[in-house]
């Protein structure tokens, strides 16, 4: 295959190439090429740098946060005098830290994490990964990303509005969601923002499916799809099929709020004691089945693709096949599928009756043995295998023991009797984090460095990376680990300042040793920062296949063109074939004719 | 701090020469009197109240919404605010500029009526080493709702209300913590003490409705003529069965 | 820069033990808060002091899990580190593309789901079994708990072991705080204070309230945590062990507002002796409050 | 065009027999029976959770003064517009654009009719009466779903009236692909008569 001469910089959208197949194919305005662009790659690096600000947003409020924790009702230096209207003092009101804890969690979930697993990596890498030349529906894909846009902007206009940003956790349980800041926009503007996310990621789903299903290259079988795409057709369906209850829920909330109906209110309600007006007849438990039947989908919308991302990785860079394909894609339909009925695992103590709790401690225990077979087979791909360490490869290998952890320590959680004692204290937090921050986040580390060089035709630095890696790895273990220890202390969350207990001031250390961590966790994406940006403009070029991978989109010019491939790809092979004897170099990729391994 | 400091005194000045202009030297009729208590005392004993949810409420307090001055003759009513209800116009008053401050101390507001004119600050301090969450539950002004975690006898936070009305304030820590606010257009209200007097000063002769308005016993009203010069008289008797 | 990575990796993760583990140990609690009553029990990073006659329950469920997760992480950690090591890559060395038969991990994982289900069945259910439906019958104290934004109100039957009934409606936060109504006779000899008393060495059976929004009602030392949902009921029952006299503390486990963080009320563990003295303490009629 | 050319946009896919667009508005509709399905769901929760007495109580079916004389002919008038519906697409079949628009007209007069029927004879005079969604859940289920589903018909008259208007141009350059599009329009709007289907029995006969 020719190399692909890339020329200029920028995102590296350039089109000086000639596409056989671009019919009415003109030069485009800079709005439509960029900003209003129908082009999943353009749509998909939106995605990611958006998110990525959310995700910086997110954490910066999380280091806030961490300041009122370690050193409660101090001033907080130098971002306290700032921002005086939002600390009274220099130092966080409880309100402000409820305000923020909702507002990390909603945002690091719904703005961050998902729109930067699905909207960016899906969007971009998945069409290429099946030899597509866009999705099924480019128009859908742009609203899909302007509806999320617009969702985040609402959420991040409630910090603004009389009364601050939603208080009742990214959970928003009713009543407290219901009552807290009456007549203020808090709260009905954090569900309106929830409508939109939903709505747009609704409308990504069906555009993954249908692109999965019906755009495949010829001869990309199901069993030959790349591990990711895989992972990405799963999560679409958990999307697809998850959400809509929560929208559900979020209208009928809205009503509780705007209009004064009683869904989840029962009668009787006296709130600082005031008799409430609510007719009554609701019931608040129904809020957090109709959430949590969204909302553990969710997590498995949030840990699916990275997994598949990991697979991807740990395959180029073993040189050698994922061990258990079809295992491992069997365990993640059934963990699709289950995951629609462990739901209530997190409403134990809600006075859930035997028999209740017994069939979804059961289903929870099941759940678990696919993500063990899914972890194992990864690592056993290890065995026998040529390991590269490059920068995408230690951030996927360091996913493994870290999601291994987050998932180990599910278990406790999953059995009603352990959970009476840790349900909803750090133990939680620590576990979620574990999934999701050097789980998912590390996954997500991972992919940018790993597709970097296919998005703009440059590499990222690779010492910088190092850097990154290495400290990130030290001191988000430091931010969480503490975690677990104060978990079984009995501390329990979202308390903006735990030493008014006599358990919680005996593990104030710990709490300080999480912020410290969490404050250089911080401090350690500063070369990650500037290797993005700087490599963007001035990384070293790479031909279409640096990393001499097998699966289709390293056969599409660095970056790939509108259109995105050269010739239409037509597929031969399964998706790892690493070291295929009686073949020169050591990996065979899909789209090359020749003798079937 | 210094420049907000510069523009306070400013403010205050000005509000000063304002007040001047709108309050002639001449207005200086005065209305006084008591309030006055009829009945069974026995009905209406202080109860102490059950502190035990806070540990660190460690003062033995007393139920507030009835406090007789049992030691005055007649018996008078403590915590009557007494207000002009009518008679003075559409006179606009500048607001006061000197804050109202409300303490939170022994987990107990003192004061327990905060009478203030529409703009005037309230100045939110809190005495205790514990917790206060203090809760305006207003029904035309906005609701404010926040805590102060740590004793903070200086600081504070300053509030406004916009709206005349009266309405009640509560510690969402300790249920019990219970205040008034009521919020006046003009100047001319008072609040009876220990002594169960009351004195409004400054006012321009003329025929006023003087309301008395009691937590528990409600309001009372009372035509009263002020002449220049000469103090009117007008005692309040509340008769609760 | 490749041959190096994978000590740097090492490093990293010693590191990270030895940094972790000391921390751990060198977590000290900061200054001790006034919080108006000593508080009792021992508390560190790990599993506070329990009073619980059936607390060592959920303690040796959480403690097998333990050993399960930590065993299982460092054995799997072990392969992981030798396959980082030993296939490396570096000069001569290529992959082996004949995957390998591993049977062990196919025991692995059926261990793994036989082990789930041992913890299931035989520790998990039975016991939440007990907790959900064996409610004691050795004449057990009855308490109400009501739970409010940001408070909780003990409510206690008196001698005649019957609550009288609650109206929201007369709800008075000074006086009558749970809106208890003077015309229903059960009601009569009740009793509401902020503090938590209950007998040592006897069953209590609590009932959990809420007035308002959800909470929840965690008492550390005593493995006990029930959300209180308004417009529920919610019965749960424990008790405490011998010679356990003291106070604890009971917390709020849900978020329930801007004080979520300083709903705490204490518990105190009294002797019959102490007990009486208390409740012949809050049922005096009250006596007029004067001021000084 | 801006947009990069797509296989199956018009003619089916081999192994799913579908095309894209098909395939979508399948996968949409699976979505909204999820939503609908979430709200029927807190529908029989509330009603059986609901407490026997007080204002609270669910309302026998003669307080809630629903006629179902009013709701069976909104449920006649959006049959009759499925059926226009069907028909509109047939006559694309047939090639005949201008019977098409007609029926694709009288889908979008009867949706109208059906919104005309429902704001002034039965929102209306609810909330004169008092009936607001604050007055019980049955109201406040009964504005939330049938406001739900009115939210659907007026998405759909949207895209239809489009249809009748500027999208029928598509008809001159790719007839199939327009009519393709009101097939999947029509898919839609049989699912939005399906769920009225459902709500009618739901809110006014029981």
């Amino acid at each position: 295959m020719a190399q692909h001469q890339h020329k200029g910089g920028g995102h590296g959208h350039d089109h000086h190439h000639h596409d056989d197949h671009g019919a009415g194919h003109h030069e485009l305005s800079y709005w439509r090429k960029y900003i209003f662009s129908v082009d999943h790659k353009i749509i998909g690096i939106q995605y990611g740098l958006t998110a990525l600000c959310f995700l910086f947003f997110g954490f910066s409020l999380m280091m806030i946060m961490r300041w009122q924790l370690a050193y409660p009702n101090k001033p907080i230096p130098v971002i306290g005098s700032l921002f005086p209207s939002f600390f009274p003092g220099g130092a966080m009101a409880p309100e402000m830290y409820n305000a923020f804890g909702a507002m990390h969690g909603t945002i690091m979930v719904f703005l961050g994490v998902v729109p930067m697993l699905v909207g960016a990596f899906g969007n971009y890498v998945m069409p290429l990964q099946i030899g597509a030349p866009d999705m099924a529906f480019p128009k859908l894909n742009m609203m899909s990303y302007w509806v999320y846009f617009c969702g985040g902007v609402t959420m991040l206009a409630s910090f603004f509005v009389k009364g601050g940003a939603a208080q009742s956790g990214w959970t928003s349980y009713a009543p407290l969601s219901v009552i807290t800041q009456p007549h203020q926009w808090g709260q009905t503007m954090w569900l309106i923002g929830m409508v939109f996310l939903i709505t747009s990621s609704l409308l990504g789903s069906i555009n993954f499916i249908t692109t999965i299903v019906q755009l495949r290259a010829k001869g990309l079988t199901m069993f030959r799809l790349p591990f990711f795409v895989w992972a990405q057709f799963v999560t679409s369906f958990l999307l697809l099929l998850a959400f809509p209850p929560l929208e559900a829920a979020g209208i009928l909330q809205l009503m509780d709020r705007v209009a004064g109906t009683s869904f989840f209110m029962p009668e009787g309600l006296v709130v600082s004691g005031q008799m409430q007006s609510y007719t009554g007849g609701g019931n608040p438990l129904l809020w957090q089945h109709l959430f949590w039947f969204l909302a553990h989908p969710e997590v498995y919308v949030l840990i699916l693709p990275a997994m598949g991302m990991v697979a991807e990785i740990i395959a180029s860079n073993t040189r050698k096949a994922l061990w258990g394909y079809r295992t491992m894609v069997y365990s993640i339909i059934f963990l699709g599928f289950m995951s629609f009925i462990v739901w209530a695992h997190h409403m134990f103590i809600t006075g859930m009756g035997q028999k209740m709790a017994a069939f979804f401690a059961t289903t929870t225990m099941i759940i678990s043995i696919p993500s063990v077979v899914i972890l194992t087979a990864m690592v056993i791909t290890l065995h026998g295998a040529s390991i590269r360490f490059n920068v995408p490869m230690l951030f996927a290998l360091a996913f493994l023991p870290m999601f291994a952890i987050g998932g180990l320590t599910g278990l406790p959680l999953g059995l009603p009797v352990s959970d009476i004692q840790l349900h909803d204290t750090y133990y939680v937090i620590g576990h979620f984090h574990y999934v999701v921050a050097p789980g998912t986040i590390f996954a997500i580390f991972a992919g940018i460095y790993f597709w970097f060089p296919k998005a703009t035709g440059r590499m990222m630095n690779e010492a910088l990376g190092k850097v990154h890696f290495v400290l990130s790895f030290i001191f988000i273990n430091v931010a969480f680990m503490p975690m677990f220890f104060q978990g079984l202390a009995g501390v329990s969350r979202r308390l903006a300042d735990q030493t008014g207990y006599a358990h919680g001031n005996a593990v104030q250390g710990l709490t300080r040793m999480s912020s410290w961590g969490a404050w250089m966790l911080g401090l350690s994406q500063v070369p990650f920062i500037i290797n993005f940006f700087v490599s963007m403009f001035a990384g070293r070029k790479v031909s279409e296949n640096p990393w001499e991978s097998t699966t289709l989109e390293w056969s599409a010019p660095s970056p790939p063109p509108h259109g995105n491939f050269k010739s239409t790809p037509v597929v031969h092979r399964g998706p790892y074939e690493y070291g295929v004897p009686g073949i020169a170099k050591d990996y065979f990729p899909q789209h090359q004719a020749g003798a079937e391994a | 701090m210094q420049k907000t400091f510069r523009y306070g005194v400013l403010c205050a000045f000005a509000a000063t020469l304002g007040l001047a202009g709108v309050v002639r030297a001449a207005d200086d009729g005065v209305i006084k009197g008591k309030v006055i208590f009829k009945g069974d005392t026995d009905k209406f004993k202080r109860s102490p109240i059950d502190t035990s949810k806070d540990a660190n409420c460690k003062k033995p307090i007393g139920s507030w919404d009835v406090i007789l001055n049992k030691k005055t003759d007649p018996i008078t009513i403590k915590n009557v605010v007494v207000s002009i209800k009518e008679g003075l116009g559409d006179k606009k008053f500048p607001p006061k500029t000197e804050p109202f401050k409300l303490t939170q101390k022994d987990c107990q507001y003192d004061p327990h009526i905060i009478a203030v004119m529409e703009d005037q600050p309230v100045k939110i301090l809190n005495g205790d080493d514990t917790n206060h969450n203090i809760h305006f539950l207003p029904k035309k002004n906005t609701e404010e709702n926040f805590s102060q975690p740590q004793k903070d006898e200086v600081t504070g936070k300053e509030l406004k209300f916009k709206l005349e009305e009266p309405f009640k304030v509560k510690c969402d820590v300790h249920p019990w913590m219970g205040a008034h606010v009521l919020v006046f257009t003009h100047p001319y209200f008072a609040v009876t003490g220990d002594d169960g007097t009351f004195e409004l000063k400054g006012l321009p002769p003329g025929k006023y409705v003087v309301e008395a308005w009691h937590e528990k016993f409600g309001t009372m009203k009372a035509d009263v003529e002020v002449a220049a010069g000469k103090p009117a008289e007008k005692d309040f008797t509340f008769e609760p069965k | 820069m490749r041959r190096c990575s994978w000590r740097i990796f090492l490093a990293v993760v010693f590191g990270c033990v030895v940094l972790g583990q000391t921390s751990v140990l060198r977590a000290q609690a900061v200054a001790p808060k006034d919080t108006g009553v000593k508080i009792d029990g021992e508390y560190g990073p790990f599993l506070p002091t329990d009073i619980s006659v059936d607390g060592y329950q959920v303690d040796r469920l959480i403690n097998v899990l333990h050993v399960f997760m930590i065993g299982l992480f460092v054995g799997w950690g072990l392969f992981f580190a030798f396959c980082l090591v030993k296939y490396r890559q570096r000069p001569g060395h290529r992959a082996n593309s004949v995957l390998i038969k591993a049977k062990p991990s196919k025991y692995l994982e059926i261990a793994v789901a036989i082990f789930e289900a041992v913890l299931l069945f035989g520790f998990s259910i039975p016991v939440w079994a007990r907790v959900k439906s064996e409610f004691p019958t050795d004449d057990p104290m009855r308490v109400r708990v009501v739970a409010e934004q940001f408070a909780w109100n003990f409510h206690y039957p008196g001698a005649d072991k019957k609550f009288g009934k609650l109206n929201p409606k007369i709800i008075d936060l000074v006086k009558n705080p749970l809106g208890r109504m003077d015309d229903d006779p059960a009601g009569k000899d009740d009793f509401v204070s902020g503090e938590f008393h209950v007998i040592e060495g006897r069953s209590v059976v609590v009932e959990i309230l809420s007035k308002d929004v959800i909470h929840s009602f965690f008492v550390p030392v005593l493995r006990v945590k029930q959300d209180a949902i308004p417009g529920m009921r919610i019965p749960i029952w424990f008790k405490t062990k011998e010679k356990t006299a003291g106070a604890y503390e009971i917390g709020c486990a849900q978020l329930c507002g801007n004080n979520h963080f300083s709903m705490r009320a204490v518990m105190h563990v009294d002797t019959p002796e102490q007990y009486a003295a208390w409740v012949k303490k809050v049922t005096a009629p009250p006596e007029e409050f004067k001021e000084d | 065009m801006s947009t990069a050319v797509l296989p199956y946009t018009v003619e089916p896919h081999p192994i799913t027999r579908l095309y894209s667009g098909k395939l979508g508005i399948w996968l949409f509709l699976a979505s909204e029976v999820m939503l609908f399905g979430a709200l029927f769901s807190s529908y029989v929760l509330l009603r059986v959770g609901a407490p026997v007495a007080g204002p609270a109580a669910w309302p026998a079916h003669a307080e809630t003064g629903l006629s179902w004389k009013i709701g069976g002919f909104n449920t006649l008038v959006l049959i009759i517009s499925s059926v226009t519906m069907v028909m509109a697409w047939a006559a694309l079949k047939t090639h005949n654009i201008g019977r098409a628009k007609a029926y694709l007209a009288t889908t979008v007069f009867l949706a109208l009719v059906f919104i005309v029927v429902k704001l002034t004879l039965e929102y209306i005079p609810k909330i004169q009466a008092g009936h607001t969604p604050s007055h019980n859940n049955f109201f406040a289920l009964y504005f939330t779903l049938t406001g739900l589903h009115a939210l659907h018909i007026i998405g759909g008259i949207i895209v239809i009236t489009y249809f009748i208007g500027p999208g029928s141009a598509l008809w001159k350059t790719d007839p199939e692909y327009f009519t393709n599009r009101v097939e999947c329009t029509g898919l839609y709007w049989h699912f939005v008569d399906l769920v009225w289907i459902f709500l009618f029995p739901v809110l006014y006969l029981t």
